[in-house]
């Protein structure tokens, strides 16, 4: 295992001491227990963001901590979701009164670890909504599952429920901004290589010379199947063709598209993909009117990538565009 | 042998030993099916547990389990970390402040803690959990404890030997609950990580009594 | 080689294609020849700024076109630098009248072709200052090679001449205040991986698992010395040794800290190195008074990272501050 | 056999199938001590140089290095797309419009050329460049042409031979120019590979004859 870290016990207290660090204007950060606030809050009147997970998908979630988007955010280790004793101060630290909306990615481990902070909260008399974010299309059969898997979505959902909140929309308003997010967008992944979780020392999983793992979510587990190396329109295709599918996204239909790199695939790979995706999505007669590209949830440094499509109405189109200052993103402020 | 304080004890620090020695044996099983953190949760876990201990001895069974609940659900995270730490706090309150457990009253301890597993979790027997290990345990605790008059040792053992079989039945399953399930059929062939580290459990009870 | 990609001989042509779909609102793309212009190039009264080189280092350059920073760039096949009937258009479009400053990274391919394109354009009465950024301290012996290599520094010559250029400055003043970013600035690189270039289909060059190569540039050439692998802390001691010793940083100096990622290692790493340089520069007694922390100048999908220190003084941290909007590197704008 | 422009146009068409051929080999020296292009960028190169050939013959031999000077120039990029551009040029210029080429005005066109790729890159004999095959065989093409009288294959053939030990004979250098040079020490036991791309364009200017 080659990686730029001192220790792998310390890989997440460290990393997050130097985001603190590189982005003092932006959050503060409080060690024990661990959790990232925006500088200025809580924020009179504003309904208080907060979302977590395990670590290794950065940017998500510290990157995105500051004004437009999330109040704070709560890292736990390496795959593994925060405990409640991490998510509540949090909880209570951004809440200006307002309440609190807690966006909690759907894997078994977010889920009970946010629902006991929630609970604990509401018992210190904050009110707590969650919207649950499972955008993967990569799993099926989600009777049978977990449910689907919370994933590039995500960071749509953080982002325009943070434009809710920024304009003053109250808590059921925030939580259903957000819910309607993640009802219109949907994902799915493909995974070149694999990552290298820095405390197991080993590589996620194995995979041939000539062999991509197609339906893969963002802690370096195996996906659906494995198939034969394509090219790039190719795999974009297969992605894509569930995810519209899916949305039932066709002719007049407005979308953001979000190409997604899993942490080790170039930028100049993401736009290849990002190219061929919207020409597929022109064929279907629907427009491409908001784009993001690039590394913003990601599997340590796993080659891969992801695309998640949202189908926009006016008002997802205007909080999309607010104005947003976080690590990383930024725009309009 | 009578199940007190110091057996819970002695029980939760060879639960930490347990978990250092099979860590990597754990993080193997969650990587083959999972996200290759399960053997580290576990570790940190009981480390944790360890170092409560060692603040201050609790002066029941109870006591001791009620920590390591608070314990694990504060240091564990991911799914396991709320999972066991509600079986540790329901084993805990169906305890109560007795000093000394009889072989009735642990093997209600373990099916409260199953209960709450499962509350928690939602998952049935066979969805390739940990609930695979805990309630063929329960079942085995429950009817070696039948009448009453059991060895409290027979008991323990019990309920290891049908975790730890529960573990191993668990290979063929495909998952249906937990991170596993994603991988659908791809799950078969591979033994769910947190029914392993439940049989570590149970047999490291079996240890501080022997 | 698993990359997402069609044909190796596209790789740059499609993901160029798609990074102009993807920020139509900040770029027009040429095809034949290729280059990427600001969108409302040239900008009346003002001097035009172009950039090129190999590609495979993105977001450089095409990332950083945009207000407040480049008017153009151009683009060469992977790790080989454009040709002068590339840069002669691109010059030629982004001249306002006022003249256009070259920013041209030491390589003796990137020096000539641009050489040869300035040339042509100073025959079609086009003034051409050339700005060369040289900032690799890995390079020794200068005098006995090529010379020290452009590297991260590039990225901060470009933001700020580029702010020099928004606020007005001529064309002498924008190139002079070019150069004295790169006279301030320092580099050194480390890699965990090698990367692959695309029409080569094989790794740059092999490294064992327990190596790493220091003193790596941008084009995944092997660094000056090859050395066991060493935690976080050691590698950023390593680096930023001969960084601060050949700008001779001391108490009380002001600088930019620029930790940069090679492209395929996780953020999360880069802050641990951005923690530890901290410490150093604050032992010092330097203040770090501005960051950039994240993927600016890569080698494909090589692991690793550069350090890169600037010395500030009032007007370059004036500069660094003042409005940019690119796709890639955006504030105030 | 002449040298006039059907024979430039034969050889600038073996030079494009010598850089199909090598490509692999050229990558793979680059990819020692430099970065993996070399043989990508001539094989682009001279394709485009062929594609141009095909839109209509040039008149003189003068005339067809002319075009694949620009072509070169326009194609290539790197390093090795200004020098080998110029070296045409001044090679193109020194031959001037003359429809058939002498020895000795071959060898005077093969050190202009050698001229050029100096005066642009300012690289001195045994600096690890392409100037290490082309000193050589612009000293082995006047010495076989000397007198005036000579066969002009042999000066071709003396020319690429002395190239192709120039070639050899960098391997041991340490690079003092180009990429190569970053490397310092590290730089030798490699062959330079434009000095290898130089050899083989002056071996097709023998195919070309024969
Ligand atoms: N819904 C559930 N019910 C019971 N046990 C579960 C459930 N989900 C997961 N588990 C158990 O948790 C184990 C995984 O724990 P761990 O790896 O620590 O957490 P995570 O899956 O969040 O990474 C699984 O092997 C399984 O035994
Ligand atoms: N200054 C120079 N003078 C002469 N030849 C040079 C010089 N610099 C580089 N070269 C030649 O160019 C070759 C490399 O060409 P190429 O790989 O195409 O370009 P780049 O180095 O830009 O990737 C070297 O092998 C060397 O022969
Ligand atoms: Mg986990
Ligand atoms: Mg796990
Ligand atoms: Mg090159
Ligand atoms: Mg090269």
């Amino acid at each position: 295992m080659k990686k730029l870290i001192n220790d792998p016990k310390s890989v997440v207290a460290e990393s997050v001491q130097g985001f603190g660090l590189a982005h003092a204007d932006l959050v503060t950060v409080t060690e024990d227990p661990m959790y990232i606030t925006r500088k200025d809050a809580p924020v009179s009147g504003k309904v208080g963001l907060v979302s977590g997970g395990g670590s290794g998908h950065e940017p998500l979630h510290a990157g995105y901590v500051g004004k437009g988007m999330l109040d704070a955010a709560v890292p736990g280790a390496v795959f593994t979701s925060p405990t409640p004793d991490q998510i509540l101060p949090a909880t209570l630290a951004v809440n200006s009164g307002a309440g609190v909306v807690h966006i909690v990615k759907n894997y078994t481990g977010d889920v009970l670890n946010f629902e006991t902070a929630a609970e604990l909260a509401e018992a210190e008399g904050v009110s707590v909504r969650t919207v649950l974010v499972n955008d993967d299309v990569a799993v099926e059969d989600s009777l049978y599952t977990a449910g689907r898997r919370g994933v590039g979505g995500t960071v749509l959902v953080e982002k325009i429920a943070g434009a809710a909140a920024e304009r003053g929309d109250d808590l059921d308003g925030v939580a259903s901004i957000g819910e309607r997010v993640n009802a219109n967008v949907r994902t799915m992944g493909v995974a070149l290589s694999a990552c290298t979780v820095p405390h197991a020392g080993q590589s996620s999983f194995d995979l041939a010379d000539d062999e991509i793992e197609i339906g893969i979510g963002i802690h370096g587990e195996p996906g659906r199947h494995r198939i034969p190396l394509e090219n790039a329109d190719g795999i974009t295709d297969r992605l894509l063709e569930p995810v519209l599918a899916d949305l039932d996204i066709g002719s007049g239909d407005k979308v953001l598209l979000f190409v997604n790199g899993m942490g080790g695939t170039p930028q100049s790979e993401l736009y290849i993909v990002y190219r061929r995706a919207v020409q597929v999505l022109k064929d279907k007669g629907a427009t491409v009117e908001r784009s993001l590209v690039g590394n913003y949830i990601t599997a340590l440094e796993m080659q891969g990538c992801s695309i998640s499509v949202l189908r926009l109405d006016d008002e997802l189109t205007e909080l999309w565009d607010a104005p947003v200052h976080t690590a990383a993103l930024r725009w309009g402020a | 042998m009578v199940l007190d304080a110091a057996w819970a004890v002695k029980w939760l620090n060879l639960c930490a030993e347990a978990m250092a020695e099979h860590r990597v044996e754990l993080i193997e099983l969650d990587r083959a099916i999972g996200d290759s953190d399960h053997g580290e949760n576990m570790d940190r876990g009981f480390q944790a547990v360890v170092a409560k201990l060692g603040e201050g001895t609790p002066e029941t069974p109870g006591a001791a389990l009620k920590l390591t609940a608070m314990t694990l659900m504060s240091k564990v995270g991911g799914a396991a970390g709320p999972l066991y730490g509600t079986a540790f706090l329901r084993a805990a309150t169906s305890l109560g402040d007795s000093a000394e457990i009889d072989p009735g009253a642990w093997a209600e301890a373990l099916a409260a803690a199953r209960d709450g597993i499962v509350a928690r979790g939602k998952a049935e027997p066979g969805d390739k959990t940990m609930v695979d290990a805990w309630t063929p345990a329960v079942d085995a605790a429950r009817a070696a404890a039948d009448g009453g008059s059991a060895d409290v040792l027979a008991v323990l053992v019990a309920a290891a030997e049908a975790a730890e079989a529960g573990a191993v039945a668990t290979d063929p399953l495909v998952a249906r609950k937990g991170r596993a399930s994603y991988l659908g059929e791809r799950s078969a062939g591979h033994r769910d990580p947190g029914a392993a580290s439940s049989a570590l459990i149970l047999r490291a009870a079996v240890g501080a009594a022997a």
